[in-house]
C-alpha cells in the first residue's frame, strides 16, 4: 500500500520526482485520483500558501512546489477526465497593453498551474481584443490580468469592458493584480477578482470558477 | 578566454579610485564633473535631483498637448520652488516614456521644452541647472529582446544623438541586457542563472550600448553619465521588500551588480551615476565619478531599507520618480523638490568642517546598516572592502564571480558578528547560497558552456550579446 | 483688569521650564508623557507621528462603507509598515472632518476603527503605538462663529467625550477662537487687529474650551495634549510663501501665537503640542511640555520655509497630513510612514551621545535660520530668549504684546547683524510694524475699548469671548 | 484745472480720501467720467497688479488700493449711468459649498470691486442653487467660486452644472479659483475662466465680460 502521505510531502517540498512516483504508485493501486488531489495534493498546496503568507517560505519554494504539483497533476488529469471529474479551470493570464512586466504575471501563472489551473500565457503587452478572442476560442472561465504601472492600469478597464461587449459578461470572469492594483480599482471597473499575492490569486480564481 | 569578453580595461584588475574611509565622503569625488548652467558635481556640494513623470495618461498624438502642458506645469514648479529654497543647484532628469523612444522626435520636444525652461530660470533668476535625459531601453519590447538591430534600437539610436541638440546637458540610461534571464534566476533563487544573467550578457551588452553612449554624447558635447541595474538589483530589492525572495539574495544581487555597472565607465561615461543605482558607492570607490542616489524621499517611487544610507557618500541627492498628482500643498514634483533641497541643505552645513562631513555620514550609516543585508553592504567601510575585491579581478564575470563569493562571505561574518540582522527564515538560504557561489566556475568559457546548455529554452537570444547563435 | 481675563496662572509670570540652550534638545522634554500602548514621548527618542485623511470623497450616509475602508487601508498600510521598519513607537493622529463633528458618532467609529488595528499590531507584532484624537473646531459653521453654545459646540463637547472610550489615546484640537478678527489683521497687515484676535480673543476662547476638553479627558483617563495656532499663525505662513504678506508679519504672527497657546497648558493639557503648531517650541521652553512637529517631510501638505530648524527640538516629527492617493510606491500615508521612520531614526541615532544631539540640533537650525525670519524665529536660542520675555509678563494680552514688540525688536537686531535675511520689499515694513507695536497700551480693557470701536461692524461677537455684548 | 495724475497716484498708493478728492474736483470741472475710468484710475489699479505680480506690493497694499478705486468709483458711476456707459459688470462670488475658507475669495472680491465690478459675496458654504438664483436675481455676467479643499472642488464643477441646466451658458460665465485649483481643472469642468491669484482674477473677468 503507498504511503500517500508522502505525496502531501513531496508537493509541501517542492520534490517533483518523488510527487510523481507517489501519485504513479498510488494510480497503479488503484487509488481514486479525485481523492489524491482533493486530500493530499491541493491541501499540500495550500500549506504551501500558508507557508509563504506567514512569511516562511519565499516564492522560490512556491515556484518548485508548484512545479512538483504540475508534474504530479499531469499523471492525474487524463484519469481526472476518464471519471468525468470537472476539470479545475482554464485561464487565459497576460500582462495588459503596454505594460511589459512579466515577473508577476508569470508567478501567479506558476502558482495557477501547481493550483491545477490549465493556463495560456499570453506574456506581456496583451491588447483588449487578445485577451477576449484568446478566452472565446480555449473556452477559459477566468481572464487574469497584471499591470505594474498606473499608466497602464486603464487596460484593465478595457479589457473588462471588452469580455461585456462580447456578451461574456459572468460567463468570462476577469481578475487583477499587480503593484499599484486595488481592491477599490477593482470595484471601480468591475473586475470579478482581486488579489494582491500570487498564493491569493490561486484561491481568487477557485472562488469565481466555484461562482 | 571567451572571444567576446567586453572588458574595456584588458585582463587586469583595477586600482579603486578611493581606498580610506576619510576620504570616501557625500559631496566628494575624486572626478567632479562641470555641466550645464554652472552647476559642478563633486566638488564639495550635494545637489538635489528631480524626477518626474506624467499621471496616468496615454501618450499618443491626441493627448500630445496635455503630455506638453504635464511637463511643463511639473519644470515650472520645480524651478519656481528652486529658486525660492536657493538651492545651489538643481539637477533635472528626465525618464523618456517608452513612445517617446520609440518616436525620439518626441523625446526631443519635451527634452527641449524643459530645457528652455531652465535656462529661462538660469537668466532671470539665477537658478543654476543641468538637464539629464535617460531615454527608455525599449529593446525588450520585443521577446526574446533583440538587443543590437530593429526598430527599438534605431529609436534609441536617434534619440541619444538628438539629446545634446535639444538641451540635454547629460545623457544615462537604464539599460536591461541580461535582465531577461537574471529575472528567471531571481524568482528560482537561481544563483547561478542570476550570474549568468548579469555577469556574462550584461557586461557584453554595456559594453555594446555604452560605446554607443559614448560616441554619441563626444560627438554633441555632453555628459555620458551612467548607468543603473535597475531592472536586476532593484527588481530584486522589491521582491525583497514584498518578503518574496530573501533579503540577503537582493543584498547579493546588488553587489553582483557592480561589476556589470562599472562597464559604462570603463567605455568613457563619466558620472554622475543614475539615482536608481545603489550600486553607485563602488562606482564612487573604484571609479572615482560621482554618483546621485536615492532613500528615504524616494519613497514615493520605492519602498526601501536603505533610506538613510543610501545618502552616506552620495553627491547628488534625487527622489527617483513621481507622478504629477496634486497633494494637499503642491503638485508632488514640487512636494518632491522641496524635501530634496531640505535634506541637501542639512548635508552640505554639516559638510563645513570635514569632521562634520563624516560624522553625519557615520550617522546615516548607523542607522541602517545593521537592520538589513541590503543596507550592511551599502556600510562605506564594508563597500571599500568589497569594492577592492572586484576590482582586483580582471573581467566582468570573474568580479561578479567574487562580488557574489565575498559578499556573501562578508555578510555571514557580520551575521556571526552581529553586525547585521539575518531574518530566521534566511539563514538557510546564506549556506545554499555560498555552496552555489563557490562552485561558480573560474573560467567564463566553461560557465557559458554549462548555462548554455541548461538555459537552452530560456527566453533569450544569445547572439544578442555577441554570443555564437 | 477686564473681568474677563482669562489667564490661569493669575497676575504674575512664569518661569521657563527650559533656560539652558544644553538642555534644549529634540527627543527630551522636561515633563515626558506615558500614553497608548507603551508609547513614551519627551524620554529620550523622537517618535514619528503620522496623519492621514481622504481623498475627494463626500462623507455622507451612502459613502460611509468607502469612507470606512479608506481609513482602514491607510491604518493597516501604515502599521504594517511600522512594523517592518521597527519604529520605536508610532503616534497616529485622527482628525475628524467636520461631518464626523457634527455627527459625533461617526468620529467615533472611525477613532474605533484604528484604535482597533493599532490594538492588533500592539498585540501580534508588539508595535508600541497611540492615537491622538482630533476633533475639528466647527464653531465657525456659522458666521458668525457662536463658540459656546449651539448643535456644533454641543457635537463637539460630546466628541470629547465619546473620544477615551472610543480607543483614543489623547485628545487635541485645531482651536479657532479669534481667527475671524485675525484674518482680517492679517489681510491687511493690520498689526493691532491681530493682536486683538490673538491675544484678547483667542486666549478667552482657548480658557474656555480647554477647561472643557481638559475635564473630559480627566473623566475618560486620556491625555489632554494640545492646541495649534494652525488657523492664525498657518495662515499667515501660507500666505507668506505664496507671498501675499510679508514674511516678516508672519513670522510677529507665529510668536504672537505663543501666549494663546500656553492658554492649553495652563488649563491642564499636558501635550505633546500638535504638530502644525511652529509655536511647539516656545511651549516647550516655557512648559516643558513635549512637542510634535512638522518640517521638510510634511511638504505634501504645506511647503514652508522651516523644513529642517522646525526638527531642532521636536519629541515627535509629523507628516502634517496626506490624502489617501496612489503613489508609485505605496499609498501617500505608507510613503509618509516611512519618511518620517528614517528622518527619526536619523534624530536618533546622533542622540545616543549629548554632543552629538546638540551638534544635530544646531545643523539643523544652521540649515534655515538666516533665510527667513520664520526660521529665525524658531531658531532655539532665541526662543529661549523670546520665551523668557513673554512668559514675565502676568497675561495672555500683555504677553502678546510682549511678544510682538520684542519679535520685531529681535528680527530687526538680527537683520543689522546679517543673522537673518530680510527680503528688501520687507524692509519698509519692519518700521511700520514696530510703531503699531510700540503704541499698544498696557492697559487690556483701554485696547479692548479702542478695537471695540474701531471693529464695530467685524464679522463676531464679542459675548462669545465672554467680553460684553 | 485738476492734477488728474494726482487720482492716478492717489489709486496706485490707496489714499482713498485724495482719490475722492481728485475725482470730485475733476467731476466739478466738467471732466469725462469715462476719461476718468479709463485713463486715470484703471491704469493706476493695473499698475498696482503688476507691482504686486512682481513681488513688489503685498496684498494689503492691494487692498488699500482697491478700496480707494471703490471710494472713487462710487462718485463716478451715477455719472457713467447718465452718460449710458455700460458698467464694468456684476460678479456673483462665494466659496463653494462645505468649504468655509474665505479669505481667498475675500481678497478675490476685493479686487473685483476695486477693478469696477459690482460684486455680490454669497459667504461661505454655498450651494450651487443659491449661485445660480442670485445670479439670475442680480442679472450677474460672472459667477466667482474659491475652494481651498480638494474634497469641496467638486461643488465647483456641480455649480458649473447647475448654470448649464437653468439655461444659462453662456450668458452667466463661471470662472474658479483657489489653492488645489488649476487651469487643467477649469478645462474639465467646464469653467470659462481660472486665475491662481486675485489681481489676475480681475483680468480674467473683464475678458469674461468682453466676449
Ligand atoms: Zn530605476
Ligand atoms: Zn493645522
Ligand atoms: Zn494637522
Amino acid at each position: 500500500m503507498s504511503d500517500l502521505q508522502a505525496l502531501y510531502t513531496a508537493v509541501l517540498e517542492g520534490n517533483a520526482p518523488a510527487a510523481k512516483a507517489a501519485v504513479q504508485q498510488a494510480l497503479d493501486e488503484g487509488v481514486n485520483p479525485e481523492e489524491l488531489l482533493q486530500k493530499y495534493m491541493i491541501p499540500a498546496m495550500d500549506e504551501v500558501g500558508r507557508l509563504f503568507e506567514a512569511n516562511e517560505y519565499f516564492v522560490p519554494e512556491l515556484l518548485i512546489s508548484a512545479r512538483a504539483m504540475k508534474g504530479a497533476l499531469e499523471l492525474i488529469r487524463p484519469k481526472l477526465v476518464e471519471t468525468g471529474a470537472k476539470p479545475v479551470g482554464k485561464v487565459v493570464i497576460g500582462t495588459v497593453r503596454g505594460d511589459l512586466h512579466d515577473i508577476g504575471k508569470n508567478l501567479v501563472a506558476a502558482m495557477l498551474e501547481g493550483g491545477g489551473f490549465e493556463v495560456i500565457d499570453l506574456g506581456v503587452d496583451v491588447s483588449p481584443e487578445k485577451f477576449v478572442e484568446t478566452a472565446k476560442e480555449k473556452g477559459a472561465e477566468i481572464i487574469a490580468m497584471s499591470a505594474l504601472l498606473t499608466t497602464t492600469m486603464p487596460g484593465m478597464k478595457t479589457t473588462v469592458e471588452a469580455v461585456n461587449g462580447a456578451g461574456l459578461k459572468g460567463k468570462v470572469k476577469t481578475m487583477i493584480g499587480g503593484a499599484p492594483v486595488t481592491q477599490r480599482y477593482a470595484d471601480e471597473i468591475g473586475a470579478d477578482g482581486f488579489s494582491d499575492n500570487a498564493s491569493g490569486a490561486v484561491r481568487v480564481a477557485r472562488e469565481l470558477v466555484a461562482k | 578566454m571567451s572571444a567576446a569578453s567586453p572588458q574595456a580595461s584588458g585582463t587586469t584588475g583595477l586600482v579603486p579610485a578611493i581606498r580610506s574611509l576619510d576620504q570616501f565622503i557625500y559631496g566628494h569625488a575624486p572626478k567632479p564633473i562641470a555641466c550645464g548652467r554652472g552647476v559642478v558635481i563633486g566638488d564639495g556640494t550635494v545637489v538635489p535631483e528631480l524626477n518626474f513623470t506624467l499621471p496616468p495618461l496615454d501618450v499618443n498624438v491626441d493627448t500630445w498637448p496635455t503630455v506638453r502642458a504635464q511637463y511643463s506645469e511639473m519644470i515650472e514648479g520645480v524651478c519656481k520652488r528652486a529658486v525660492e529654497l536657493e538651492v545651489p543647484a538643481l539637477l533635472v532628469e528626465f525618464e523618456t516614456l517608452p513612445p517617446m523612444t520609440v518616436n525620439p522626435e518626441w523625446g526631443a520636444e519635451i527634452t527641449a521644452l524643459l530645457a528652455e525652461t531652465m535656462a529661462r530660470y538660469h537668466e532671470r533668476h539665477g537658478l543654476r541647472s543641468a538637464l539629464r535625459l535617460t531615454p527608455n531601453d525599449t529593446r525588450d519590447h520585443v521577446r526574446p529582446p533583440v538587443m543590437r538591430s530593429g526598430m527599438y534600437w534605431d529609436g534609441m539610436v536617434k534619440l541619444f544623438r538628438m539629446a545634446g541638440p535639444s538641451g540635454a546637458d547629460l545623457l544615462a540610461i537604464e539599460s536591461t541586457g541580461g535582465k531577461e534571464i537574471h529575472d528567471e534566476g531571481l524568482m528560482n533563487a537561481d544563483l547561478e542563472t542570476m550570474v549568468y544573467g548579469i555577469g556574462v550578457l550584461a557586461p557584453r551588452d554595456m559594453k555594446f550600448l555604452w560605446t554607443e553612449m559614448v560616441a554619441a554624447c563626444r560627438e554633441t558635447n555632453i555628459v555620458p553619465s551612467g548607468d543603473t541595474a535597475c531592472g536586476f538589483a532593484n527588481t530584486a530589492m522589491v521582491l525583497a521588500e514584498q518578503r518574496m525572495i530573501p533579503r540577503v539574495l537582493a543584498a547579493v544581487a546588488r553587489v553582483a551588480a557592480v561589476p556589470r555597472s562599472l562597464v559604462a565607465y570603463e567605455v568613457g561615461a563619466i558620472g554622475p551615476s543614475k539615482d536608481c543605482a545603489y550600486e553607485g558607492p563602488y562606482m564612487k570607490a573604484i571609479m572615482g565619478v560621482p554618483i546621485s542616489m536615492e532613500g528615504r524621499s524616494a519613497a514615493c517611487a520605492h519602498l526601501s531599507a536603505v533610506g538613510n544610507i543610501a545618502q552616506a557618500v552620495c553627491d547628488c541627492w534625487s527622489n527617483e520618480s513621481v507622478q504629477n498628482v496634486r497633494l494637499l500643498s503642491a503638485n508632488a514634483p514640487t512636494v518632491s523638490l522641496e524635501q530634496l533641497a531640505y535634506d541637501c541643505r542639512l548635508l552640505n552645513v554639516a559638510a563645513k568642517t570635514p569632521q562634520g562631513a563624516t560624522q553625519m555620514r557615520d550617522w546615516l550609516t548607523e542607522s541602517d546598516a545593521a537592520l538589513d543585508p541590503q543596507a550592511y553592504v551599502l556600510r562605506p567601510d564594508v563597500v571599500l572592502r568589497l569594492a577592492a575585491a572586484i576590482a582586483a579581478e580582471p573581467t566582468p564575470y570573474l568580479r561578479t564571480r567574487r562580488a557574489v563569493q565575498a559578499t556573501l562571505q562578508d555578510i555571514a561574518d557580520a551575521a556571526a558578528k552581529n553586525e547585521v540582522k539575518i531574518p530566521a527564515n534566511e539563514t538557510r538560504w546564506i549556506d545554499r547560497f555560498r555552496k552555489v557561489a563557490e562552485a561558480l566556475p573560474e573560467d567564463e568559457d566553461e560557465f557559458i558552456t554549462e548555462m548554455r546548455s541548461r538555459l537552452a529554452d530560456a527566453p533569450y537570444l544569445p547572439q544578442e550579446y555577441g554570443l555564437s547563435a
